[in-house]
C-alpha cells in the first residue's frame, strides 16, 4: 500500500465532522456533540473544512436539499452519517465508529473521488469569458450553466444553506445593469437574462452568474448588494433557521427568516413541562435539571460565536454531564466558578455591549434588559438557581419553560423580532444577535415552515 | 561591488526586476480582471522598492515595499467598491482611443529612452554614506525642512478634502441624512 | 546596472503609466495609470541619488516625496470617485464628461 | 549586502520556524482538549475517550487529512489568485523571519532590518486578501475585508512600537537593538511599547482574540472555501506567521538572547517559546474582538498610548 493509503488511514481516526440538525432532533443533536466532545474531534466550519457530515434528524424538504449541497461540497475523502429514529447513545457510537471504518477504506474513497472529479468536469467546466450579451448564446455549456442556475429559482428563493457555495457569491457588479427591482422575485432562466437588457459596456455576466444588483446603503452609496443566506448550515446556528440576507459589504441591509423543518414533533427542551401539562408527573429537579442543560446549551453557543473557545467547551461539558451522565457532585460549585469567570470577562461584555437592543445604534450601550449581555445574565442567573433545584421531588405544576410559556412557544415571538434586530448590523454582530436569542425551533408551528419549499 | 561575481549578480538581479516591473506594468492593463490588475500593478512597485535594495536604498526601498502593499490592498477594496464583476475571469474592454494612446506612450518612450542614452549624463560626486536612511533623515529635518512641511500639509489638505468630498454631508452642507 | 539602465526601467514605466492614463476609461484604472508613472519617478529618483550625487539626500527626497504623492493621489483620487459616484453613479471618465461644464 | 552568511543559517531559520509552528499546532490542539479532559473518571468509558495527549497527535493526522484531500472549487474561483495569496502567506512569514537573530546573528543582517520586518509582515495583508478575494464565495470576502479593517487598526500602532524600540536603540538594525538591551530589556522600561507589540502580533497573525478574518461566525472566514492541499499550506503559513511574530518580540523587546549561563541560542528558543505560549493560550481563553470595536480601541487607546510611550522613550534617549 502506498503512502497515501497509509496517509488516508492515520488520518481517518480524527475526522472533522460538521453536524447539521434538523429540527425536532435537539436529543440527537445533544447526543452526538457529547460523543464527539468525547472523542475530541474538533468540529469543522465549512463543509470544505469537513470530512464527516453528521446529519441529525429527519430533514424536511428545503432542509434535505441543503444538505445534499453541502454533501457535495464536502470533498473526499468523506463520508455521511445521518442519525435518526431512536436516540440512543449506543446509536450514536456505532455509527461515529462506523464513520471511521469508511474514512479509512482507501478503494471505496478513491472511486468516490474520482467519479466526482469526472462528474464536476462535466457539469462546471471551466467558465469561458465571454463579453458578447445579449441573452442569447450560441454556446451550450452556457445554455445548461444557465439552466442550472434557473432550476435553482434564483437567489431569493433557493432553499438556503451555508451561504458558502458558488450561487451565492457574486460579488461586484455594477451599476449600469438596467435598472434592477426584479431580482427579488425572478423566477428563472429568464429573469436574468432580463436584468442586463441595458448596459452599454462589454461585460457579460461571467459563467450565468447573476451580477450583484445595487441599493442604498447606510452611507448614502448605492453599491452592490448581495442574497446570502445564513443558515441552515452553520456551525453553532440553531437548527433549521435560515435567515435571507441582502448584504452590502458586510451590513445585512435586509432579513427575513424562514424556517427549514424536519420531521417529527419532540420539543426536547420543553419535554417536562408538556409532559406536566398533559397530566404526567414530572418532578420539579426533572424540569430544572432540563431547563439548566437548554440554558448552559444557549450559553455555550453564544461563547462559540463570540470565539471563546475555552469557556464555550466548559459550558457544553457542563450540560453534557446534566444530561447524559447525571452526577450531579461538583456541577453547582463549577458551575459558579464558569460563571464568575464569564460574567468578569470585560472584552465579551465590550463586545456584546449594545446588542440585540432595537431602537438603539449598535455600539452606544444601555443597561437595558433585552440585549445579548443581559440575556447572557439572565441564561446564568436561571441556571444557578435551576442547579439547586436539581433534587427538588415535588411534581412540577408551571409552565415556565427555558425559553418562556412553552405554551406560547416563544420562540415565534424571537423569530419575528429577529429581522428588526438584524437589519443594519454587521454579520459577526449578528451572528452574536442570534446566538443571544437562540430561538429553539422546536417550538415553532409547522404552518410557518418552508414557505419556499 | 569590486568583485565581479557579486557585480554579475547584482546586474543579473536588476534587469530581472526591470523586466518583472515592466511587465507587470504591461499586465494592469491586460489582464481580465481587477483583482489581477492591481496584484499586478502591487507586483510592478513591488519589483522597483527591490530594484532600489541594490542600490544601498534599503530603508527606501522597504518603505515603497511597505507603502505600496496597503495602498493596494486599500485600492482593492475601493475597486471592489466601483468596479463591475472584478472576481469574474472576463476581457475587460474598457479604453478609448487605445491606438493613439499606444502611439503617444510609444513615442514618449522612444523619446526618452533616447534622451537617456543621449543626454551626457554628469559624473558621480560624492561617494554613498554609510548609513543613507540617517542621510535622508538629518536631510529632511534640515535642508529639507521646507520639503517636509509642503509635504506635511499637503497630507493634512488630502485629509481634509478627501472627508469633505467623500461624505455625503460634507458635499451637501449638513443636509446629508 | 548603471544609470542609464535603471532610467531605462524609469522610462520604461512612465511610458506604459502614460498609455494606461491615455487610454483608461475607469478612474480606477486611470489611477492605476498614474501609479506606474509615479513608479518609474521613484526608479528614476534612487538612481540619481545613487549615480550622481550619493553624498547628498536631495535623490531621497525626490523618492520620497513620490510615495507621498502616490498616497495623496490614491486619496484624492478614491475622494473624486466616491462624490462623482454618489453624484452621478459612474465611475467612467467619458461618463463624468459632461460634469464639467 | 554584508558579509556572506552560513550556509546553515537560512536552514537553521527554516527548521526553527517549523519547529515552533508546530509547536503551537500541538499546544492549541492540546488546550482545545484541556477542558474535557479535566473531569477523571468520566461515566462513559470508550476506548476512543480522548484525553490531551491524545489530542496532541491531531495537528499531525490533520495534516496527513488534507494532503490527501481532494482539492475543491468553487465557481468562477481565481485560483490563481488563491494559490498566490495561501503560498503568500508562507512566504512573507519565512521572508519576515529572515532578520531575526538566531542567537547572535540572522541569516540578513539588514541595517534597516526592523521597516524590512515590517514590510513583509504587511505582505500578509495582501495574501490573505488575495485568499479571501479568489474564491468567490461571500464568506471567505468578508473575512478579507475584516483582515483589511484588522490592518488599518492594528498597523499604525505596531508601526509606533517597532518604531519605539528602535528610537531606544538608535538604530534600526536589529541587532543593534538587541545589543541596547544589554543593561535593562526593552519590555522593562517600554512596557506600553511591548504590550501594543503583543496585541498588533495577535492582529497579523489573526489568533486569538483577533481571529475574526478565520472566525467561526463566518464559517471560517477567509480559509472556509480551501481545502485539501491549499488549506495545509494556508493552515502552515499562519502558524509560521505566529511563530514569527512571537519570534520577533524576543528580539526587540526581551533582550535577545542575553541571559545567564545558557548559549544565546538557547535562551532565544526559551523566551520564543514563552511568548508563543501566550499568544497561543489567548485563543482559548479570550473571545474574539469584533472589527468595529478592534477600530475603535486602536485610534482611541493604543495610538496615543504608543504615542505617549515614544515620546518618554524619545526624551529618556535624546
Amino acid at each position: 500500500m502506498g503512502l497515501s493509503a497509509w496517509l488516508t488511514r492515520y488520518a481517518a481516526a480524527r475526522p472533522r465532522p460538521l453536524v447539521v440538525t434538523a429540527p425536532h432532533a435537539t436529543r440527537l443533536r445533544l447526543l452526538a456533540e457529547a460523543e464527539l466532545a468525547r472523542r475530541g474531534w474538533r468540529g469543522a466550519r465549512s463543509p470544505a473544512g469537513a470530512d464527516l457530515l453528521v446529519v441529525c434528524g429527519t430533514p424536511a424538504a428545503a432542509l434535505s436539499r441543503a444538505v445534499e449541497v453541502v454533501w457535495t461540497d464536502v470533498p473526499a475523502p468523506r463520508t455521511l452519517v445521518e442519525l435518526r429514529g431512536d436516540p440512543r447513545p449506543e446509536l450514536v457510537t456505532t455509527a461515529l465508529d462506523g464513520a471511521v471504518d469508511r474514512l479509512a477504506d482507501v478503494r471505496s474513497q478513491r472511486l468516490d473521488a474520482a467519479g466526482r472529479a469526472g462528474a464536476r468536469d462535466g457539469r462546471h467546466g471551466p467558465a469561458q469569458p465571454y463579453d458578447e450579451h445579449d441573452g442569447e448564446h450560441d454556446d451550450g455549456e452556457h445554455h445548461a450553466e444557465h439552466g442550472r442556475h434557473g432550476e435553482q429559482g434564483g437567489q431569493e428563493h433557493h432553499g438556503g444553506h451555508g451561504g458558502q457555495h458558488d450561487q451565492h457569491s457574486e460579488h461586484g457588479g455594477h451599476g449600469r445593469h438596467g435598472e434592477q427591482g426584479g431580482q427579488e422575485h425572478h423566477g428563472g432562466h429568464g429573469g436574468q437574462h432580463d436584468r442586463h437588457g441595458g448596459h452599454g459596456h462589454h461585460m457579460g455576466n461571467p459563467g450565468g452568474v447573476p451580477m450583484a444588483e445595487r441599493g442604498r446603503d447606510r452611507d448614502g452609496l448605492t453599491l452592490d448588494r448581495l442574497h446570502v443566506p445564513l443558515g441552515p448550515v452553520l456551525s453553532d446556528w440553531p437548527a433549521g433557521l435560515v435567515v435571507e440576507t441582502v448584504l452590502q459589504g458586510d451590513v445585512i441591509q435586509q432579513a427575513r427568516v424562514e424556517v427549514a423543518g424536519g420531521l417529527g414533533t419532540e420539543r426536547f427542551w420543553d419535554a417536562p413541562w408538556l409532559a406536566a401539562l398533559e397530566g404526567r408527573r414530572v418532578t420539579r429537579g426533572e424540569a430544572a435539571r432540563r431547563g439548566a442543560a437548554s440554558r448552559l446549551d444557549s450559553v455555550g453557543r453564544l461563547l462559540a460565536v463570540a470565539g471563546w473557545g475555552g469557556a464555550a467547551t466548559e459550558a457544553r461539558r457542563l450540560r453534557d454531564r446534566l444530561l447524559w451522565e447525571r452526577r450531579d457532585e461538583g456541577v453547582p460549585e463549577e458551575f459558579a466558578g464558569f460563571a464568575r469567570r464569564v460574567r468578569r470577562s470585560w472584552l465579551l461584555h465590550w463586545m456584546l455591549r449594545g446588542l440585540g437592543t432595537p431602537g438603539l445604534s449598535p455600539g452606544r450601550s444601555r443597561p437595558g434588559r433585552d440585549g445579548v449581555a443581559a440575556r447572557l445574565d439572565a441564561w446564568l442567573d436561571e441556571t444557578g438557581r435551576a442547579l439547586n433545584a436539581l433534587d427538588d421531588g415535588s411534581p412540577l405544576d408551571d409552565d415556565a419553560g427555558p425559553r418562556g410559556p412553552v405554551g406560547d412557544r416563544p420562540s415565534e415571538a424571537l423569530l419575528s423580532a429577529l429581522p428588526g434586530l438584524l437589519t443594519g448590523t454587521e454579520l459577526a454582530a449578528a451572528r452574536l444577535v442570534v446566538a443571544g436569542l437562540d430561538p429553539d425551533l422546536d417550538q415553532v408551528r409547522p404552518a410557518r415552515e418552508a414557505s419556499h419549499a | 561591488m569590486t568583485a565581479p561575481p557579486a557585480a554579475f549578480w547584482a546586474s543579473a538581479a536588476f534587469w530581472g526586476l526591470a523586466a518583472v516591473a515592466v511587465a507587470c506594468g504591461v499586465a494592469v492593463f491586460v489582464v481580465d480582471s481587477m483583482a489581477r490588475a492591481t496584484f499586478a500593478l502591487l507586483a510592478s512597485l513591488i519589483a522597483v522598492g527591490l530594484s532600489l535594495l541594490l542600490i544601498d536604498l534599503e530603508y527606501l526601498g522597504l518603505v515603497v515595499i511597505l507603502m505600496m502593499i496597503m495602498e493596494m490592498l486599500v485600492m482593492a477594496v475601493f475597486m471592489i467598491m466601483y468596479m463591475m464583476n472584478p472576481a469574474g475571469l472576463m476581457p475587460m474592454k474598457m479604453v478609448h482611443n487605445n491606438r493613439g494612446a499606444a502611439l503617444i506612450a510609444g513615442t514618449v518612450f522612444v523619446l526618452l529612452a533616447s534622451g537617456v542614452f543621449l543626454v551626457p549624463w554628469p559624473e558621480r560626486t560624492g561617494t554613498t554614506p554609510a548609513d543613507p536612511a540617517h542621510a535622508l533623515g538629518l536631510s529632511i529635518m534640515g535642508p529639507k525642512m521646507l520639503v517636509m512641511m509642503i509635504v506635511g500639509v499637503a497630507i493634512l489638505a488630502t485629509m481634509v478634502s478627501t472627508t469633505v468630498l467623500a461624505t455625503d454631508r460634507g458635499r451637501r452642507r449638513g443636509k446629508g441624512p | 546596472m548603471g544609470l542609464q539602465a535603471f532610467l531605462l526601467l524609469a522610462c520604461a514605466l512612465f511610458s506604459v503609466g502614460l498609455y494606461g492614463v491615455l487610454s483608461q476609461q475607469s478612474i480606477v484604472m486611470l489611477m492605476m495609470g498614474l501609479e506606474l508613472m509615479i513608479n518609474g519617478l521613484i526608479a528614476a529618483g534612487g538612481a540619481f541619488w545613487y549615480h550622481v550625487a550619493p553624498a547628498a539626500a536631495d535623490g531621497q527626497v525626490l523618492v520620497l516625496v513620490a510615495v507621498t504623492v502616490m498616497a495623496l493621489e490614491m486619496a484624492m483620487g478614491f475622494a473624486v470617485t466616491t462624490a462623482i459616484f454618489r453624484a452621478r453613479e459612474v465611475d467612467i471618465t467619458d461618463e463624468a464628461g459632461d460634469l464639467r461644464g | 549586502m554584508g558579509e556572506a552568511t552560513p550556509l546553515w543559517a537560512p536552514i537553521a531559520l527554516l527548521g526553527a520556524l517549523c519547529a515552533l509552528g508546530l509547536a503551537a499546532a500541538v499546544l492549541d490542539a492540546v488546550l482545545s482538549g484541556l477542558p474535557t479532559a479535566s473531569h477523571p473518571g468520566d461515566a462513559v468509558e470508550s476506548p476512543l475517550r480522548s484525553g490531551p495527549l491524545s489530542a496532541a497527535g491531531d495537528p499531525f493526522r490533520e495534516a496527513a487529512r488534507l494532503l490527501v484531500q481532494q482539492r475543491r472549487r468553487t465557481s468562477l474561483a481565481d485560483t490563481l489568485l488563491v494559490r498566490v495569496g495561501v503560498c503568500g502567506l508562507l512566504v512573507v512569514a519565512v521572508l519576515a523571519g529572515v532578520v531575526l537573530p538566531l542567537g547572535d546573528r540572522p541569516v540578513a543582517d539588514l541595517a534597516a532590518g526592523v521597516v524590512w520586518f515590517n514590510a513583509m509582515e504587511v505582505g500578509a495583508w495582501g495574501a490573505l486578501w488575495l485568499t479571501g478575494w479568489g474564491a468567490n464565495s461571500v464568506y471567505p470576502l468578508v473575512g478579507g475585508y475584516r483582515f483589511l479593517a484588522q490592518g488599518m487598526a492594528y498597523e499604525l500602532p505596531h508601526m509606533f512600537a517597532l518604531i519605539t524600540a528602535a528610537l531606544g536603540a538608535g538604530s534600526l538594525r536589529v541587532g543593534d537593538v538587541v545589543a541596547a538591551q544589554r543593561g535593562l530589556w526593552f519590555a522593562v522600561w517600554m512596557p506600553v511599547a511591548f504590550a501594543v507589540y503583543l496585541v498588533s502580533a495577535l492582529a497579523m497573525a489573526f489568533w486569538g482574540p483577533m481571529r475574526g478574518p478565520v472566525g467561526p461566525d463566518i464559517a471560517g472566514g477567509v480559509r472556509a472555501e480551501l481545502s485539501g492541499p491549499d488549506r495545509l499550506l494556508f493552515q502552515a503559513g499562519r502558524h509560521l506567521l505566529l511563530a514569527v511574530v512571537a519570534a520577533a518580540a524576543v528580539p526587540l523587546f526581551l533582550g535577545g538572547g542575553a541571559g545567564p549561563l545558557l548559549p544565546p541560542w538557547l535562551w532565544t528558543s526559551l523566551k520564543t517559546a514563552a511568548v508563543l505560549a501566550l499568544l497561543v493560550w489567548s485563543g482559548r481563553g479570550l473571545p474574539t474582538v469584533r472589527m468595529d470595536r478592534f477600530m475603535w480601541l486602536s485610534w482611541l487607546v493604543l495610538i496615543p498610548a504608543a504615542l505617549a510611550q515614544l515620546l518618554v522613550v524619545a526624551v529618556v534617549v535624546g
